[in-house]
């Protein structure tokens, strides 16, 4: 076995070793937090290791390097397990490799004394083991099982306190909400295996760019894989899943909305980049879909009162940019920078606020921000500089690092012939600042009078409560905060460089002065309008959107998604086809089956009155039937 | 001898249509008659109808006479035993119902 | 007065007494099966048996005829009489004739007669090529306990059968002394 | 089909062990349980250990039938005891080496009539393992009777819920069957013209189409209430809660597969042609169990019955595998009969344990399970996950190979199944949360958890589930060596 790539085996190795640790926290250790803590932090650091050095390893590759071996061979349907280590994938696995681990750091700090503690590291090194997978699979196959996987996880750590009910119908609601998109994804696969012959990535995406495809197939594929993308990353209509999502300890938060599960879907749409853009028709509702989701969701983002809320649907409009932005390249015949660089910086910055509420929440054991701000939030000084690190690298305030990829971003919709795109993606960007500076301002001016403002968010409990009277924030946690917020302010300078590792060379444009004020100025005027609401003296507290109650409502409402869903969920699952089908299967094919048995009873019982026991009766029937019997036989003889 | 081969009692045909009169004697008796003990007798009656067959076919048709005796002799052990039994269980009858009427045995009745 | 004296020769006699054989049995029989009284049939029995004893004479096999009146008339009617006895008295007024049932009973007999009589009729009987003219009782005793024996001991085997469920069934069943 | 003769008759051994077993068992006192305990365990060990020699020693190779045994039995009928193992039933042996071991230990803890109760089993057990490795059809039926006939007695014994109810419900819909099943092999007996119940043999007669339309229909059917093709599927949720623990592991979990085996095996293996033309039908009846068996289930709120007509969809599954008539499709729907047979053991294993300690399976009167027995909960979970066709399972690919192939053949009835995945997962996923989720109901908080001995078969069913999970190719790989020929031979 002298032959085997050493960058296979890293590759398998870390998947291995997360899958190990997994299984060994939940077969032997899940009662000892500590050794629990142990294994699933050493399997982490090595898979970071190894992430970091395949990454340098391999910087300066040229072409793409697939390694894969036979994972199952069926006739049709050939599974191979393997990696294509290319620019892409490489820095996605260090992002994930790096984030994974700095989480798995924070939550030393966070999970302290909950009594799941060792089950927790197990759920995480799932997640990792999926993640990672993911990012570096050769094949969609391989892709789509990590996939699942990673709904898998998100599914068992949002569900992660399942005593509460909220939580476990969280969890239940991720679950099956992205397994409604994964049906299209699984559509897509079988018609592409079926039709295509192979789900290996950079085939498909050489056979598309040389145009091998006939459009029926490639629109249809496109468009049913992109399903998938929508459940994953949380796109309109079937987003609803992220913002419950938050039900989970915070830290997973972080995880599922920095650099695993709501990237993985960007991420498929970056890895099918070329695919994607062979087909017009495809890319033109992916556009339409993701400025659905950004501009909705940054409304519902202007109302909530839940920190983690608020940056939740942050979350789902920055996908929604990230897809606009590809989906705008794709049309045009850009490239795959601008989206990705976004859901890089989106990664380092989205995570660092997710740690930051987490801080807040394990400090003030709340979610409610008025109430933070109100118990004195400001004076956490490391988060609250960290956390306005981060808002302002939503924001898109030069020089952190959002401002940099949202200004690519917006140069691939300014390429787009419809302007009204480019107007829309201002507008998102223009609520973003808003909603982002909202939170900030309410938290750096407290109002003590104000607390109520909120609606009855609850607070997150579960993990223990004794350190509760400790000040300050523990290293642990504050250690990955500060990291983050290093990354925040750096990624953005790294712009260069990333584009060449990525795309090979780099596209230097004339810098768009209109496009870079107008961006500037929508992100500007974001804040300046929260501080109007929000924090100047004498702001009311009250978001301009109330003055119009029916549209305020209308957002409170999160769009009326939540209560679509669950009307078609009672009515038409439960209520429609589950209780239409019990109801046949009891009466009729049930009571079809007992009616044959009463039948036979019955007609047993009717036909028992011949019986009447008079022997000779029977005996003088049977004589004559036998006689009439012979003689009809010898009639003919 | 040619005679004698036609006269009555030398041909198989007497015989067989003898014991099919009795065979239907028995029959009648075994569907008309309440009394078990009668109903026996004429089964008895159908049993030996069987056997003048047998003796019968011995006599005119068989290779070997004495197959045909061995098989009359056996049926005679069979219809003793059946008698035996059927004896009792008249008897048996009797003591339950207080009767031999065959129609007053109807507890099959459905 | 030809047939009287006809009558007189080996052959007339043996025709003569067939016929009285022949008449014996049909009438025995009839008067098994007709007569009311249980008893008298019982008789009829008994005078058709020596009837068919007689027939077994006239097929040429004694040891037959002999065990036909050892075992029918001697065994088979004394335990009738018995059982006679030990059921209904007969002095009970008997329920009267149910004339459908012996219309019934008349049919199915008569239609069984028929078929079998036109059976007996179309039939061509061919005796065998080669017959042996063996009538000994040695040979059948020869028989019993060579090609039949299995046959034998399994008859064996039921008579002690019989007997032991005919004394447990008139015992009346377990239990009961 | 090549045959490779066995030098040591592993196959018999592994069909004798269990009535051997049976044997010791009738001569020991009703009062020794321990006794009888380990006897049953040693007898199941003994067809498990074997069971899984053969999975692992069958050369792929080589292929065709290897481990033969023939002995005519009756030559005048051209009954030949005949045994073999190929690709398709090795890991259905493997699933009933596991599915009974494991259930022995299951029942430690049984109480009441003890003696019996394994007796029986021992005895449904040799009937199980004598379907799956016979290729003689007349072995076949009486194996398949003797499998059917003491599941009636179990169930009215030791049962629960209903019981008398589901047993007769059960017996008469498999007799039902079968009367339907064995005109269907007199008819091939009598007009193959050679007189053989060899199924080898059998093979290479061409029916007249006729017959074998007429076969198939009756097979089809006749196996297909057994493994709970829609709509004769309704005995089995009654029967699965009905049963005690380990009967519902060996009846979800083994028996339902004899009848899709039986499709295959005799069904489509002998009338080909008939199976062509009722193709359209099989796909029908599957993929409407599928799509059926999780909207019923959704409504359901017996834990067993949840767990019913989960098994009425995943049978579906098979079904559909079946009827693509496809190297994948065959290939998933074999590899579906292993997993789903794993797994609903678990899955009732997990609920037994429940059950036992509770005596309530009632979704809403439970709650709250994961706080008071984690591994208990961990179990159930682990068999929810698989049923809502997680990756890293086994049935995972047996899912794929089969929708995939399912899309292929019958386009609209396949993308309707994997519709259902949606709502699968629904259904597992609001059963766990209602049981095993939210506050716990205090009435049961003092129930301890699952001891490691009771642990362990559980334990054995969740390694051979992720086991073939992550390496599917074991599996595939085996079943391809016998599905390929098979194939071939339609």
């Amino acid at each position: 076995m002298g032959s085997v790539n050493p960058f296979f085996l890293g590759c398998t190795l870390s998947l291995v070793l997360s899958l190990s640790a997994f299984g060994l926290i939940m077969i032997f250790t899940w009662r000892r937090p500590k050794l629990s803590l142990a294994i699933s932090l050493t399997v982490s650091t090595i898979c970071l290791i190894i992430a970091w050095l395949t990454f340098i390893k391999l910087s300066a590759l040229k072409e793409p390097l697939i390694l894969s071996v036979d994972w199952m061979m069926s006739d049709q349907i050939r599974v191979p397990f393997g990696f294509l280590l290319d620019p892409t994938s490489l820095l996605m696995f260090v992002i994930v490799a790096t984030i994974s681990w700095l989480i798995q750091l924070y939550s030393i700090g966070y999970m302290a004394g909950d009594s799941g503690f060792g089950r927790y590291y197990a759920f995480l090194s799932l997640f990792a083991l999926s993640m990672l997978g993911l990012v570096i699979s050769s094949g969609l196959l391989q892709l789509y099982i990590c996939w699942e996987l990673v709904g898998l996880s998100s599914y068992l750590l949002i569900g992660f306190w399942y005593e509460k009910f909220s939580a476990s119908e969280a969890g239940k609601k991720a679950f099956v909400v992205t397994r409604f998109g994964d049906i299209g994804f699984f559509m897509g696969l079988a018609f592409l295996v079926l039709n295509f012959g192979t789900l290996d990535i950079h085939s498909i995406n050489s056979a598309a760019m040389s145009k091998a495809f006939p459009a029926w197939l490639l629109t249809p594929a496109a468009l049913l894989i992109f399903c998938g993308i929508m459940g994953k990353s949380a796109q309109f209509p079937i987003h609803v899943w992220l913002p419950d999502a938050m039900e989970g300890p915070t830290p997973v938060s972080a995880l599922l909305h920095s650099a695993t599960m709501v990237a993985a879907g960007m991420y498929l749409l970056t890895r099918l980049f070329p695919f994607f853009s062979c087909s017009p028709t495809a890319m033109t509702v992916i556009l339409t879909i993701c400025t659905i989701t950004l501009l909705l969701s940054s409304t519902i983002g202007m109302v909530a009162t839940d920190i983690k809320q608020v940056w939740a649907y942050s979350t789902i409009s920055q996908l929604g940019f990230m897809g606009m932005g590809l989906a705008a390249a794709g049309l045009t015949g850009g490239y795959l920078f601008a989206g990705f660089y976004h859901l890089t910086t989106h990664a380092g910055f989205k995570a660092l606020l997710f740690l930051c509420a987490g801080v807040f929440i394990h400090h003030f054991h709340t979610n409610d921000f008025f109430v933070m701000s109100a118990k004195g939030g400001r004076r956490l000084l490391i988060p609250m500089v960290t956390v306005t690190i981060g808002a302002l690298a939503l924001a898109g305030i030069f020089p952190f690092s959002g401002f940099f990829s949202k200004e690519a971003i917006l140069a691939e919709l300014w390429n787009l012939p419809n302007k009204m795109w480019l107007g829309l993606g201002l507008l998102g960007a223009f609520l973003t600042a808003y909603y982002t500076f909202r939170v900030i301002f309410v938290l750096l001016f407290p109002r003590p009078q104000a607390v109520g403002g909120g609606h009855g968010v609850e607070e997150e409990h579960g993990h223990g409560h004794g350190q509760e009277e400790e000040h300050g924030v523990p290293w642990v946690m504050a250690v990955p905060l500060i990291i983050l917020a290093g990354f925040t302010c750096v990624l953005g300078f790294l712009q260069a460089p990333i584009q060449k590792f990525l795309l090979g060379e780099v596209h230097h444009h004339a810098p768009n002065y209109v496009l870079l004020v107008s961006a500037v100025g929508c992100a500007l005027g974001g804040i300046g309008m929260a501080w109007l609401d929000w924090g100047a003296k004498g702001a009311k507290w009250e978001g301009f959107i109330r003055k119009v109650p029916v549209v305020e409502n209308f957002f409170i409402q999160k769009w009326y998604m939540d209560h679509f869903w669950r009307w078609f969920l009672n009515t038409v699952i439960y209520g429609l086809f589950s209780r239409t089908f019990t109801y046949n299967d009891r009466r009729v094919v049930d009571g079809g089956v007992d009616a044959v048995a009463f039948g036979t009873i019955g007609s047993g019982r009717l036909l028992s009155f011949i019986q009447t026991a008079f022997l000779q009766l029977n005996l003088l029937f049977m004589v004559l039937v036998l006689g009439g019997i012979g003689i009809y036989l010898l009639m003919g003889r | 001898m040619e005679s004698a081969r036609m006269l009555v009692f030398n041909q198989l045909e007497t015989y067989l249509y003898l014991a099919l009169m009795l065979f239907a004697i028995g029959l009648y008796g075994v569907l008309a008659r309440r009394n078990l003990i009668a109903v026996l007798i004429s089964v008895e009656l159908i049993l030996n109808a069987a056997s003048i067959n047998f003796m019968a076919f011995n006599r005119f048709l068989a290779p070997t006479p004495a197959v045909g005796q061995v098989i009359t002799l056996f049926i005679m052990a069979v219809a003793a035993a059946e008698a035996a039994i059927a004896l009792s269980i008249i008897v048996a009858v009797y003591r339950k119902l207080r009767s031999v009427n065959i129609e007053q045995a109807t507890e099959l009745r459905g | 007065m030809n047939w009287l004296i006809s009558l007189i020769t080996p052959v007339g006699l043996a025709s003569g007494a067939f016929i009285m054989v022949v008449a014996m049995t049909l009438l025995g029989a009839l008067i098994a099966v007709a007569a009311r009284n249980i008893f008298h049939n019982v008789l009829g029995l008994a005078l058709c048996l020596i009837g068919v004893a007689g027939l077994f004479l006239y097929l040429n096999s004694p040891f037959v005829a002999l065990m036909e009146i050892l075992i029918y008339v001697g065994a088979i009617c004394i335990a009738i009489c018995f059982a006679i006895m030990l059921s209904a008295p007969m002095y009970l007024p008997l329920p009267p004739r149910h004339p459908l049932k012996i219309l019934g009973a008349l049919a199915g007999a008569g239609l069984v007669f028929a078929f079998l009589a036109l059976l007996t009729k179309k039939t061509t009987w061919a005796a065998a090529s080669v017959r042996s003219d063996d009538w000994s009782i040695t040979t059948i005793g020869h028989y019993l306990l060579t090609d039949y024996v299995l046959i034998f001991e399994v008859i064996s085997l039921l008579l002690v059968v019989a007997m032991l469920g005919a004394v447990v069934t008139a015992r009346g069943g377990r239990g009961s002394s | 089909m090549t045959e490779h003769l066995a030098s040591f008759p592993v196959l018999s051994c592994m069909l004798l062990a269990p009535p051997l077993g049976l044997f010791v068992l009738l001569f020991l006192k009703e009062e020794q349980q321990f006794l009888i305990r380990v006897v049953s365990l040693v007898a199941a060990g003994i067809s498990f250990a074997l069971s899984i020699y053969t999975f692992a020693a069958y050369d792929q190779k080589l292929g065709g039938l290897q481990f033969v045994e023939k002995y005519e039995w009756v030559k005048t009928f051209g009954i030949t005891y005949f045994v073999g193992v190929e690709g398709m039933n090795a890991p259905l042996l493997l699933l009933t080496g596991i599915v009974i071991f494991t259930g022995v230990l299951t029942m430690w803890e049984l109480q009441d009539r003890v003696k019996e109760y394994f007796i029986f089993q021992l005895a449904l057990v040799t009937g199980v393992f004598g379907v799956f490795m016979s290729y003689d059809m007349f072995f076949f039926f009486l194996f398949y009777e003797i499998a059917v006939v003491p599941m009636y007695i179990l169930i009215l014994i030791w049962g629960s819920t209903r019981k008398i109810y589901a047993a007769m419900k059960l017996t008469l819909y498999l007799m039902a069957g079968s009367g339907l099943i064995i005109p269907g092999i007199l008819l091939l007996y009598a007009s193959s013209g050679i007189f053989t119940f060899d199924m080898v043999r059998l093979h290479a007669v061409q029916f007249a189409p006729w017959v074998q339309k007429l076969t198939f229909v009756m097979m089809y059917l006749g196996f297909g209430v057994l493994a709970g093709v829609w709509p004769f599927h309704t005995w089995s949720p009654v029967g699965h809660v009905a049963a005690p623990t380990a009967v519902s592991m060996l009846h979800a979990g083994v028996l339902m597969k004899l009848g899709s085996f039986a499709i295959l095996r005799v069904a489509m293996y002998l009338c080909p042609q008939g199976f062509q033309y009722w193709a359209q039908l099989m796909g029908l009846l599957a993929a409407t169990g599928i799509v059926y068996g999780v909207f019923v289930g959704l409504a359901q709120t017996d834990l067993k019955y949840v767990i019913g007509y989960s098994s009425v969809s995943h049978m579906g599954i098979v079904g559909l595998g079946l009827a693509t008539g496809t190297v994948d499709g065959l290939n998933g729907a074999v590899f579906q009969m292993f997993a789903h047979g794993v797994m609903t053991a678990l899955f009732f294993s997990a609920v037994g344990f429940i059950y036992d300690r509770t005596h309530t399976r009632d979704i809403h009167e439970l709650g709250g399970f994961s706080k008071i027995m984690p591994v208990a909960s961990a179990f159930f979970i682990t068999a929810a996950l698989c049923g809502a066709g997680v990756p890293g399972m086994a049935s995972f690919w047996a899912e794929l190979l089969v929708l995939v192939a399912a899309v292929k053949v019958f386009t609209v009835r396949g993308l309707f199944a994997i519709a259902a995945l949606v709502i699968g997962a629904l259904f597992a996923l609001r059963v766990v949360q209602n049981t095993f989720f939210n506050e716990p109901n205090p009435k049961f908080i003092h129930y301890e958890d699952v001891s490691p001995f009771l642990g362990l078969p559980r334990m054995i069913l969740i390694g051979f589930m992720i086991f073939f999970g992550i390496f599917p190719q074991v599996m595939v790989g085996l079943i391809k060596t016998s599905i390929i020929p098979f194939i071939q031979g339609l």
